[in-house]
Protein backbone atom coordinates (compact mmCIF):
# COMPACT_ATOMS: atom_id res chain seq x y z
CA UNK A 1 0.00 0.00 0.00
CA UNK A 2 1.58 3.17 -1.04
CA UNK A 3 0.73 6.76 -2.35
CA UNK A 4 2.67 9.11 -3.98
CA UNK A 5 2.59 13.30 -4.86
CA UNK A 6 5.02 14.18 -7.39
CA UNK A 7 5.72 16.44 -10.39
CA UNK A 8 7.14 13.60 -12.64
CA UNK A 9 5.06 11.72 -14.77
CA UNK A 10 5.22 7.64 -13.94
CA UNK A 11 5.64 4.26 -15.74
CA UNK A 12 3.18 1.84 -15.55
CA UNK A 13 5.15 -1.03 -16.33
CA UNK A 14 7.42 -0.31 -13.69
CA UNK A 15 4.73 0.49 -11.35
CA UNK A 16 2.70 -2.68 -12.00
CA UNK A 17 6.14 -4.45 -11.08
CA UNK A 18 7.34 -3.24 -8.39
CA UNK A 19 4.10 -3.96 -6.71
CA UNK A 20 3.10 -7.63 -8.06
CA UNK A 21 6.36 -9.36 -9.31
CA UNK A 22 6.99 -11.08 -5.51
CA UNK A 23 3.41 -12.16 -4.73
CA UNK A 24 1.99 -15.13 -6.74
CA UNK A 25 -1.23 -14.72 -4.98
CA UNK A 26 -2.18 -12.19 -6.93
CA UNK A 27 -4.40 -13.09 -10.01
CA UNK A 28 -5.91 -9.69 -11.40
CA UNK A 29 -4.24 -6.01 -11.51
CA UNK A 30 -6.33 -3.19 -12.10
CA UNK A 31 -5.03 -0.23 -13.10
CA UNK A 32 -6.54 3.37 -14.04
CA UNK A 33 -4.80 6.20 -15.36
CA UNK A 34 -6.52 9.88 -15.60
CA UNK A 35 -5.34 12.04 -18.22
CA UNK A 36 -5.68 15.80 -19.24
CA UNK A 37 -7.66 16.21 -22.12
CA UNK A 38 -7.44 19.12 -25.18
CA UNK A 39 -10.67 20.36 -24.63
CA UNK A 40 -13.10 21.90 -22.40
CA UNK A 41 -16.44 22.68 -23.65
CA UNK A 42 -14.96 22.77 -27.42
CA UNK A 43 -11.79 25.11 -26.34
CA UNK A 44 -8.71 23.91 -26.72
CA UNK A 45 -6.58 23.85 -23.48
CA UNK A 46 -3.34 24.77 -23.28
CA UNK A 47 -2.16 23.39 -19.75
CA UNK A 48 -3.58 22.56 -16.47
CA UNK A 49 -2.39 23.11 -13.12
CA UNK A 50 -2.48 21.24 -10.06
CA UNK A 51 -2.57 22.43 -6.83
CA UNK A 52 -2.74 20.22 -3.74
CA UNK A 53 -2.42 20.80 0.16
CA UNK A 54 0.87 18.78 1.10
CA UNK A 55 0.39 17.28 4.19
CA UNK A 56 -3.49 16.09 4.30
CA UNK A 57 -3.31 14.79 0.23
CA UNK A 58 -0.97 12.15 1.70
CA UNK A 59 -3.13 11.58 4.90
CA UNK A 60 -6.10 11.46 3.23
CA UNK A 61 -4.82 9.04 0.42
CA UNK A 62 -3.89 6.56 3.17
CA UNK A 63 -7.22 6.64 4.85
CA UNK A 64 -8.80 6.09 1.19
CA UNK A 65 -6.78 2.81 0.83
CA UNK A 66 -7.22 1.55 4.15
CA UNK A 67 -10.66 2.01 3.50
CA UNK A 68 -10.22 -0.04 0.38
CA UNK A 69 -8.58 -2.71 1.70
CA UNK A 70 -11.42 -3.54 4.63
CA UNK A 71 -13.62 -3.94 1.82
CA UNK A 72 -12.26 -5.51 -0.78
CA UNK A 73 -9.86 -8.44 -0.82
CA UNK A 74 -6.49 -6.58 -2.20
CA UNK A 75 -3.27 -7.47 -2.06
CA UNK A 76 -1.52 -4.09 -2.85
CA UNK A 77 -2.33 -0.86 -4.23
CA UNK A 78 -0.98 2.40 -5.32
CA UNK A 79 -1.98 5.20 -5.89
CA UNK A 80 0.16 8.06 -7.43
CA UNK A 81 -1.38 11.78 -8.13
CA UNK A 82 0.37 14.48 -10.95
CA UNK A 83 0.50 18.39 -9.46
CA UNK A 84 2.17 21.27 -11.05
CA UNK A 85 1.68 22.51 -14.55
CA UNK A 86 0.43 19.24 -17.13
CA UNK A 87 -0.26 19.28 -20.86
CA UNK A 88 -3.14 18.01 -23.06
CA UNK A 89 -2.39 14.07 -22.99
CA UNK A 90 -0.52 14.14 -20.09
CA UNK A 91 -0.91 11.81 -17.17
CA UNK A 92 -2.65 13.14 -13.85
CA UNK A 93 -3.22 10.24 -11.63
CA UNK A 94 -2.51 6.22 -11.78
CA UNK A 95 -4.49 3.99 -9.51
CA UNK A 96 -3.14 0.40 -9.29
CA UNK A 97 -5.81 -2.63 -7.30
CA UNK A 98 -4.03 -6.22 -6.80
CA UNK A 99 -6.29 -8.57 -5.90
CA UNK A 100 -6.40 -12.38 -6.12
CA UNK A 101 -9.34 -12.54 -8.13
CA UNK A 102 -10.41 -9.47 -10.98
CA UNK A 103 -14.11 -8.90 -9.03
CA UNK A 104 -11.95 -7.46 -6.15
CA UNK A 105 -9.31 -5.40 -8.40
CA UNK A 106 -11.57 -3.80 -10.04
CA UNK A 107 -13.79 -2.81 -7.39
CA UNK A 108 -10.90 -1.67 -5.51
CA UNK A 109 -9.37 0.29 -8.38
CA UNK A 110 -13.16 1.78 -8.67
CA UNK A 111 -13.11 2.83 -5.46
CA UNK A 112 -9.96 4.00 -4.95
CA UNK A 113 -10.65 6.47 -7.87
CA UNK A 114 -14.19 7.45 -6.78
CA UNK A 115 -12.97 8.50 -3.26
CA UNK A 116 -9.94 10.26 -4.59
CA UNK A 117 -11.99 12.06 -6.77
CA UNK A 118 -14.66 13.38 -3.90
CA UNK A 119 -11.77 13.50 -0.72
CA UNK A 120 -8.31 14.30 -1.66
CA UNK A 121 -7.13 17.43 -1.74
CA UNK A 122 -6.56 18.18 -4.85
CA UNK A 123 -8.02 21.44 -7.43
CA UNK A 124 -7.45 22.28 -10.94
CA UNK A 125 -7.17 24.89 -12.58
CA UNK A 126 -7.18 24.89 -16.49
CA UNK A 127 -5.95 28.23 -19.11
CA UNK A 128 -7.32 27.91 -22.26
CA UNK A 129 -6.70 29.14 -25.69
CA UNK A 130 -8.48 32.09 -25.40
CA UNK A 131 -6.75 33.27 -22.06
CA UNK A 132 -9.16 32.32 -19.41
CA UNK A 133 -8.28 30.96 -16.61
CA UNK A 134 -10.66 29.16 -14.32
CA UNK A 135 -10.72 26.81 -12.04
CA UNK A 136 -12.33 23.39 -12.23
CA UNK A 137 -15.68 23.21 -10.80
CA UNK A 138 -16.24 20.26 -8.89
CA UNK A 139 -18.65 17.33 -10.41
CA UNK A 140 -22.24 16.48 -9.02
CA UNK A 141 -21.83 13.19 -10.60
CA UNK A 142 -18.15 12.16 -9.16
CA UNK A 143 -20.03 12.88 -5.58
CA UNK A 144 -22.83 10.69 -6.57
CA UNK A 145 -20.24 7.75 -7.83
CA UNK A 146 -18.36 8.00 -4.34
CA UNK A 147 -22.26 8.12 -2.15
CA UNK A 148 -23.36 4.74 -4.25
CA UNK A 149 -20.51 2.69 -2.69
CA UNK A 150 -21.55 3.65 0.74
CA UNK A 151 -25.00 1.79 0.02
CA UNK A 152 -23.16 -0.73 -1.76
CA UNK A 153 -22.85 -4.56 0.30
CA UNK A 154 -19.45 -4.95 -1.50
CA UNK B 1 -5.90 36.66 29.44
CA UNK B 2 -9.21 37.61 28.40
CA UNK B 3 -12.05 35.38 27.17
CA UNK B 4 -11.27 36.82 23.90
CA UNK B 5 -7.95 35.62 23.76
CA UNK B 6 -8.29 31.74 25.49
CA UNK B 7 -8.39 29.85 22.63
CA UNK B 8 -5.09 29.13 21.29
CA UNK B 9 -2.94 30.25 18.24
CA UNK B 10 -3.91 28.11 15.16
CA UNK B 11 -3.11 27.96 11.70
CA UNK B 12 -5.25 29.20 9.09
CA UNK B 13 -4.41 27.68 5.11
CA UNK B 14 -6.11 28.69 2.11
CA UNK B 15 -6.20 26.80 -1.42
CA UNK B 16 -7.39 27.23 -4.56
CA UNK B 17 -9.92 29.95 -5.46
CA UNK B 18 -10.52 30.49 -1.66
CA UNK B 19 -6.28 31.24 -1.17
CA UNK B 20 -7.11 34.15 -4.66
CA UNK B 21 -10.17 35.85 -3.29
CA UNK B 22 -8.17 35.85 0.71
CA UNK B 23 -4.99 37.19 -0.88
CA UNK B 24 -3.73 35.31 1.29
CA UNK B 25 -2.46 31.16 1.73
CA UNK B 26 -1.39 30.98 5.18
CA UNK B 27 -1.82 32.80 8.45
CA UNK B 28 -1.25 32.50 12.32
CA UNK B 29 -3.91 34.33 14.62
CA UNK B 30 -6.19 33.42 17.75
CA UNK B 31 -9.56 32.42 17.23
CA UNK B 32 -11.81 34.44 19.28
CA UNK B 33 -13.28 31.86 22.21
CA UNK B 34 -17.18 32.29 20.86
CA UNK B 35 -16.18 29.94 17.67
CA UNK B 36 -16.81 26.42 18.61
CA UNK B 37 -17.44 24.55 15.51
CA UNK B 38 -16.47 24.70 11.82
CA UNK B 39 -20.13 26.89 10.62
CA UNK B 40 -18.87 29.32 13.39
CA UNK B 41 -15.60 29.79 11.95
CA UNK B 42 -17.50 30.20 8.44
CA UNK B 43 -19.60 32.51 9.87
CA UNK B 44 -17.02 34.78 11.39
CA UNK B 45 -14.72 34.64 8.18
CA UNK B 46 -17.53 36.22 6.53
CA UNK B 47 -17.56 38.76 8.73
CA UNK B 48 -13.93 39.92 8.77
CA UNK B 49 -13.92 42.19 6.13
CA UNK B 50 -12.40 42.53 3.08
CA UNK B 51 -11.66 40.20 1.32
CA UNK B 52 -12.66 37.65 3.39
CA UNK B 53 -16.36 38.74 3.41
CA UNK B 54 -16.11 38.21 -0.41
CA UNK B 55 -14.45 35.18 -0.15
CA UNK B 56 -16.74 33.39 2.18
CA UNK B 57 -20.01 34.55 0.79
CA UNK B 58 -20.99 31.80 -0.03
CA UNK B 59 -20.25 28.87 2.95
CA UNK B 60 -21.97 26.11 1.19
CA UNK B 61 -19.62 25.98 -1.27
CA UNK B 62 -16.30 26.25 1.00
CA UNK B 63 -15.16 22.85 2.73
CA UNK B 64 -13.22 23.13 5.79
CA UNK B 65 -10.25 20.74 7.20
CA UNK B 66 -9.16 20.47 10.62
CA UNK B 67 -5.52 18.83 11.47
CA UNK B 68 -5.80 17.32 7.64
CA UNK B 69 -9.11 15.91 8.61
CA UNK B 70 -12.48 16.63 6.49
CA UNK B 71 -15.01 18.81 9.31
CA UNK B 72 -18.55 19.24 8.53
CA UNK B 73 -19.67 22.37 9.40
CA UNK B 74 -20.95 20.48 12.98
CA UNK B 75 -17.98 19.75 13.84
CA UNK B 76 -15.93 21.41 17.06
CA UNK B 77 -12.76 23.13 16.09
CA UNK B 78 -11.74 21.39 19.62
CA UNK B 79 -7.60 21.38 20.10
CA UNK B 80 -7.44 21.38 16.12
CA UNK B 81 -3.61 23.70 15.54
CA UNK B 82 -4.57 23.62 11.21
CA UNK B 83 -7.16 24.53 9.97
CA UNK B 84 -7.86 24.23 5.82
CA UNK B 85 -10.60 26.28 3.72
CA UNK B 86 -10.78 25.12 0.54
CA UNK B 87 -13.59 24.54 -2.89
CA UNK B 88 -14.84 21.23 -3.58
CA UNK B 89 -12.03 19.09 -4.46
CA UNK B 90 -11.32 18.49 -7.96
CA UNK B 91 -8.24 16.40 -8.28
CA UNK B 92 -8.07 12.76 -10.19
CA UNK C 1 -9.32 -1.38 -31.67
CA UNK C 2 -7.40 -4.41 -32.06
CA UNK C 3 -7.00 -7.93 -30.72
CA UNK C 4 -4.08 -10.22 -30.49
CA UNK C 5 -3.26 -13.77 -29.59
CA UNK C 6 0.80 -14.02 -28.97
CA UNK C 7 3.01 -16.44 -26.55
CA UNK C 8 5.14 -13.37 -26.26
CA UNK C 9 4.50 -11.00 -23.15
CA UNK C 10 3.14 -7.80 -23.34
CA UNK C 11 4.27 -3.90 -21.78
CA UNK C 12 1.51 -2.19 -20.49
CA UNK C 13 3.39 1.33 -21.14
CA UNK C 14 4.09 0.93 -24.43
CA UNK C 15 0.13 -0.49 -25.29
CA UNK C 16 -0.95 2.05 -23.40
CA UNK C 17 0.99 4.73 -24.98
CA UNK C 18 0.40 3.27 -28.53
CA UNK C 19 -3.57 3.41 -27.74
CA UNK C 20 -3.81 6.69 -26.07
CA UNK C 21 -0.77 8.96 -26.92
CA UNK C 22 -2.10 10.53 -30.22
CA UNK C 23 -5.84 11.42 -28.96
CA UNK C 24 -6.28 14.45 -26.49
CA UNK C 25 -9.91 13.51 -26.12
CA UNK C 26 -9.02 10.26 -24.10
CA UNK C 27 -9.74 11.42 -20.17
CA UNK C 28 -9.39 7.61 -18.51
CA UNK C 29 -8.18 4.66 -19.44
CA UNK C 30 -8.06 1.85 -17.62
CA UNK C 31 -6.35 -1.61 -17.64
CA UNK C 32 -7.12 -5.01 -16.15
CA UNK C 33 -3.60 -7.62 -16.16
CA UNK C 34 -4.21 -11.33 -15.27
CA UNK C 35 -2.07 -13.40 -13.71
CA UNK C 36 -1.05 -17.10 -13.35
CA UNK C 37 -1.39 -17.62 -9.83
CA UNK C 38 1.53 -19.71 -7.79
CA UNK C 39 -1.31 -22.03 -5.96
CA UNK C 40 -4.16 -24.37 -6.60
CA UNK C 41 -6.01 -24.85 -3.55
CA UNK C 42 -3.03 -24.92 -1.54
CA UNK C 43 -1.36 -26.67 -3.88
CA UNK C 44 1.68 -25.04 -5.55
CA UNK C 45 1.65 -24.70 -9.71
CA UNK C 46 4.41 -25.30 -11.54
CA UNK C 47 3.06 -24.26 -14.89
CA UNK C 48 0.10 -23.42 -16.57
CA UNK C 49 -0.48 -24.31 -20.62
CA UNK C 50 -2.67 -21.92 -22.60
CA UNK C 51 -4.59 -23.71 -25.79
CA UNK C 52 -6.79 -21.62 -27.87
CA UNK C 53 -8.62 -21.86 -31.39
CA UNK C 54 -7.03 -19.84 -33.86
CA UNK C 55 -9.41 -17.78 -36.12
CA UNK C 56 -12.12 -18.31 -33.81
CA UNK C 57 -10.40 -16.40 -31.20
CA UNK C 58 -9.67 -13.63 -33.06
CA UNK C 59 -13.33 -13.49 -34.33
CA UNK C 60 -14.61 -13.76 -31.26
CA UNK C 61 -12.70 -11.23 -29.31
CA UNK C 62 -13.43 -8.94 -32.01
CA UNK C 63 -17.34 -9.36 -31.48
CA UNK C 64 -16.84 -9.01 -28.00
CA UNK C 65 -14.42 -5.33 -28.50
CA UNK C 66 -17.54 -4.59 -31.28
CA UNK C 67 -20.33 -5.05 -28.50
CA UNK C 68 -18.32 -3.12 -25.85
CA UNK C 69 -18.29 -0.35 -28.03
CA UNK C 70 -21.96 -0.26 -29.01
CA UNK C 71 -22.47 -0.18 -25.20
CA UNK C 72 -20.19 1.85 -23.64
CA UNK C 73 -18.18 5.42 -25.40
CA UNK C 74 -14.80 4.02 -25.74
CA UNK C 75 -12.12 6.14 -28.07
CA UNK C 76 -9.78 2.92 -28.11
CA UNK C 77 -9.73 -0.82 -26.59
CA UNK C 78 -7.50 -2.85 -26.84
CA UNK C 79 -7.13 -6.89 -25.75
CA UNK C 80 -3.98 -9.19 -25.75
CA UNK C 81 -4.27 -12.55 -24.49
CA UNK C 82 -1.05 -15.14 -24.71
CA UNK C 83 -1.26 -18.80 -25.28
CA UNK C 84 1.13 -21.62 -24.72
CA UNK C 85 3.73 -22.32 -21.38
CA UNK C 86 2.88 -19.66 -18.51
CA UNK C 87 4.97 -19.48 -14.80
CA UNK C 88 3.86 -18.43 -11.70
CA UNK C 89 3.43 -14.77 -12.10
CA UNK C 90 3.41 -14.43 -15.87
CA UNK C 91 1.02 -12.12 -17.11
CA UNK C 92 -2.25 -13.98 -18.97
CA UNK C 93 -4.45 -11.10 -20.14
CA UNK C 94 -4.20 -7.09 -21.14
CA UNK C 95 -7.47 -5.35 -21.64
CA UNK C 96 -7.23 -1.64 -22.04
CA UNK C 97 -10.14 0.56 -22.67
CA UNK C 98 -10.08 4.31 -23.20
CA UNK C 99 -12.41 6.53 -22.99
CA UNK C 100 -13.55 10.17 -22.38
CA UNK C 101 -14.30 9.61 -19.11
CA UNK C 102 -13.49 7.09 -16.67
CA UNK C 103 -16.58 5.42 -16.08
CA UNK C 104 -16.92 3.95 -19.25
CA UNK C 105 -13.43 3.11 -19.24
CA UNK C 106 -14.15 0.83 -16.25
CA UNK C 107 -17.39 -0.38 -17.31
CA UNK C 108 -15.59 -0.87 -20.78
CA UNK C 109 -12.58 -3.12 -19.39
CA UNK C 110 -14.60 -4.95 -16.90
CA UNK C 111 -17.29 -6.04 -19.84
CA UNK C 112 -14.60 -7.36 -22.09
CA UNK C 113 -12.83 -9.47 -19.81
CA UNK C 114 -16.34 -10.71 -18.51
CA UNK C 115 -16.96 -11.98 -22.06
CA UNK C 116 -13.57 -12.89 -22.90
CA UNK C 117 -14.03 -15.39 -19.71
CA UNK C 118 -16.93 -17.05 -20.74
CA UNK C 119 -17.17 -16.51 -24.50
CA UNK C 120 -13.41 -16.50 -25.95
CA UNK C 121 -12.28 -20.17 -27.01
CA UNK C 122 -9.45 -20.48 -24.31
CA UNK C 123 -8.60 -23.30 -22.01
CA UNK C 124 -6.19 -23.51 -19.29
CA UNK C 125 -4.14 -27.06 -18.31
CA UNK C 126 -2.62 -26.59 -14.57
CA UNK C 127 0.67 -28.75 -14.14
CA UNK C 128 0.91 -29.06 -10.18
CA UNK C 129 3.87 -29.76 -7.86
CA UNK C 130 2.16 -33.21 -7.10
CA UNK C 131 2.63 -34.38 -10.83
CA UNK C 132 -0.87 -33.78 -12.06
CA UNK C 133 -2.09 -32.43 -15.05
CA UNK C 134 -5.64 -31.21 -14.93
CA UNK C 135 -8.07 -29.45 -17.25
CA UNK C 136 -9.28 -25.81 -15.19
CA UNK C 137 -13.28 -25.97 -14.94
CA UNK C 138 -15.27 -23.07 -16.14
CA UNK C 139 -16.63 -21.16 -12.86
CA UNK C 140 -20.43 -20.25 -12.48
CA UNK C 141 -19.19 -17.14 -10.91
CA UNK C 142 -18.01 -15.86 -14.55
CA UNK C 143 -21.04 -17.00 -16.44
CA UNK C 144 -22.92 -15.00 -13.70
CA UNK C 145 -20.52 -11.78 -14.40
CA UNK C 146 -21.01 -11.73 -17.92
CA UNK C 147 -24.86 -12.27 -17.92
CA UNK C 148 -25.63 -9.46 -15.41
CA UNK C 149 -24.59 -7.22 -18.09
CA UNK C 150 -27.27 -8.41 -20.23
CA UNK C 151 -29.93 -7.00 -17.54
CA UNK C 152 -28.15 -3.72 -17.07
CA UNK C 153 -29.08 -0.69 -18.60
CA UNK C 154 -25.34 0.68 -18.92
CA UNK D 1 -25.12 -40.19 -54.06
CA UNK D 2 -27.42 -41.65 -51.15
CA UNK D 3 -29.52 -39.88 -48.88
CA UNK D 4 -27.10 -40.61 -46.13
CA UNK D 5 -23.92 -38.74 -47.95
CA UNK D 6 -25.74 -35.71 -49.34
CA UNK D 7 -24.42 -33.19 -46.64
CA UNK D 8 -21.41 -32.03 -48.05
CA UNK D 9 -17.65 -32.69 -46.49
CA UNK D 10 -16.59 -30.53 -43.40
CA UNK D 11 -14.10 -30.21 -40.73
CA UNK D 12 -14.72 -31.11 -37.29
CA UNK D 13 -12.56 -30.08 -34.94
CA UNK D 14 -11.96 -30.81 -30.60
CA UNK D 15 -10.27 -28.44 -28.38
CA UNK D 16 -8.77 -29.34 -24.66
CA UNK D 17 -9.83 -32.57 -23.34
CA UNK D 18 -12.41 -33.10 -25.54
CA UNK D 19 -9.28 -33.42 -28.12
CA UNK D 20 -7.74 -35.89 -25.56
CA UNK D 21 -10.47 -37.84 -25.28
CA UNK D 22 -11.17 -38.44 -28.41
CA UNK D 23 -8.21 -38.81 -29.45
CA UNK D 24 -8.30 -36.52 -33.08
CA UNK D 25 -7.72 -32.97 -33.18
CA UNK D 26 -9.30 -32.34 -36.70
CA UNK D 27 -10.77 -35.14 -38.83
CA UNK D 28 -12.85 -34.36 -42.41
CA UNK D 29 -15.93 -36.08 -43.08
CA UNK D 30 -19.17 -36.11 -45.02
CA UNK D 31 -21.99 -35.77 -41.88
CA UNK D 32 -25.10 -38.37 -42.55
CA UNK D 33 -28.10 -36.35 -43.99
CA UNK D 34 -30.42 -36.67 -41.06
CA UNK D 35 -28.16 -34.19 -38.59
CA UNK D 36 -29.64 -31.07 -38.63
CA UNK D 37 -28.66 -29.37 -35.66
CA UNK D 38 -26.42 -29.20 -33.08
CA UNK D 39 -28.22 -31.63 -30.48
CA UNK D 40 -28.34 -34.20 -33.81
CA UNK D 41 -24.68 -34.02 -34.06
CA UNK D 42 -24.11 -34.27 -30.30
CA UNK D 43 -25.98 -37.33 -29.92
CA UNK D 44 -24.55 -38.69 -33.09
CA UNK D 45 -20.71 -38.48 -31.99
CA UNK D 46 -22.02 -40.27 -28.39
CA UNK D 47 -23.23 -42.85 -30.74
CA UNK D 48 -19.50 -43.31 -33.31
CA UNK D 49 -18.26 -45.53 -30.40
CA UNK D 50 -15.15 -45.51 -28.90
CA UNK D 51 -13.47 -43.22 -27.84
CA UNK D 52 -15.63 -40.35 -29.35
CA UNK D 53 -18.54 -42.18 -27.26
CA UNK D 54 -16.91 -41.57 -23.88
CA UNK D 55 -15.66 -37.85 -24.95
CA UNK D 56 -19.28 -37.22 -25.87
CA UNK D 57 -20.93 -39.28 -23.20
CA UNK D 58 -21.80 -36.29 -21.32
CA UNK D 59 -22.95 -33.57 -24.13
CA UNK D 60 -24.57 -30.70 -21.56
CA UNK D 61 -20.36 -29.74 -21.32
CA UNK D 62 -19.76 -29.82 -24.31
CA UNK D 63 -19.70 -26.63 -26.50
CA UNK D 64 -19.75 -26.38 -29.86
CA UNK D 65 -19.20 -23.61 -32.77
CA UNK D 66 -20.14 -23.73 -36.44
CA UNK D 67 -17.18 -21.89 -38.84
CA UNK D 68 -15.82 -19.66 -35.51
CA UNK D 69 -19.29 -18.69 -34.12
CA UNK D 70 -20.59 -20.06 -30.97
CA UNK D 71 -24.02 -22.17 -31.70
CA UNK D 72 -26.61 -23.07 -29.21
CA UNK D 73 -28.48 -27.06 -29.62
CA UNK D 74 -30.91 -25.82 -31.53
CA UNK D 75 -29.15 -24.28 -34.26
CA UNK D 76 -29.13 -25.56 -37.55
CA UNK D 77 -25.78 -27.26 -39.12
CA UNK D 78 -26.92 -25.41 -42.25
CA UNK D 79 -24.53 -24.63 -44.78
CA UNK D 80 -21.03 -24.90 -41.87
CA UNK D 81 -17.90 -26.15 -43.06
CA UNK D 82 -16.20 -26.11 -39.84
CA UNK D 83 -17.84 -27.69 -36.64
CA UNK D 84 -16.14 -27.42 -33.42
CA UNK D 85 -16.24 -29.07 -30.04
CA UNK D 86 -14.75 -27.91 -26.96
CA UNK D 87 -15.65 -27.74 -23.00
CA UNK D 88 -16.80 -24.48 -21.31
CA UNK D 89 -14.03 -22.10 -22.34
CA UNK D 90 -11.18 -21.15 -19.21
CA UNK D 91 -9.26 -18.00 -20.44
CA UNK D 92 -8.87 -14.70 -18.86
Amino acid sequence: MAVRVSTADFDLSAEMAALSASDTTIGGVALFVGKVRGEVGGVELISMTLEHYPGMTEAELERIEADARLRFRLSASLIVHRVGELKPGDNIVLVIACAPHRQDAFAGAEYLMDYLKTRAPFWKKETLVDGTDRWVDAREADEDAAAAWASRKS
Amino acid sequence: MTEQQSNAEVTLRYFAWLRERAGVSEERLRLPAEIQTVADLLIWQSRRGHPFDQAFAKPDAIRVAIDHTHAKPTAAIGAGREIAFFPPVTGG
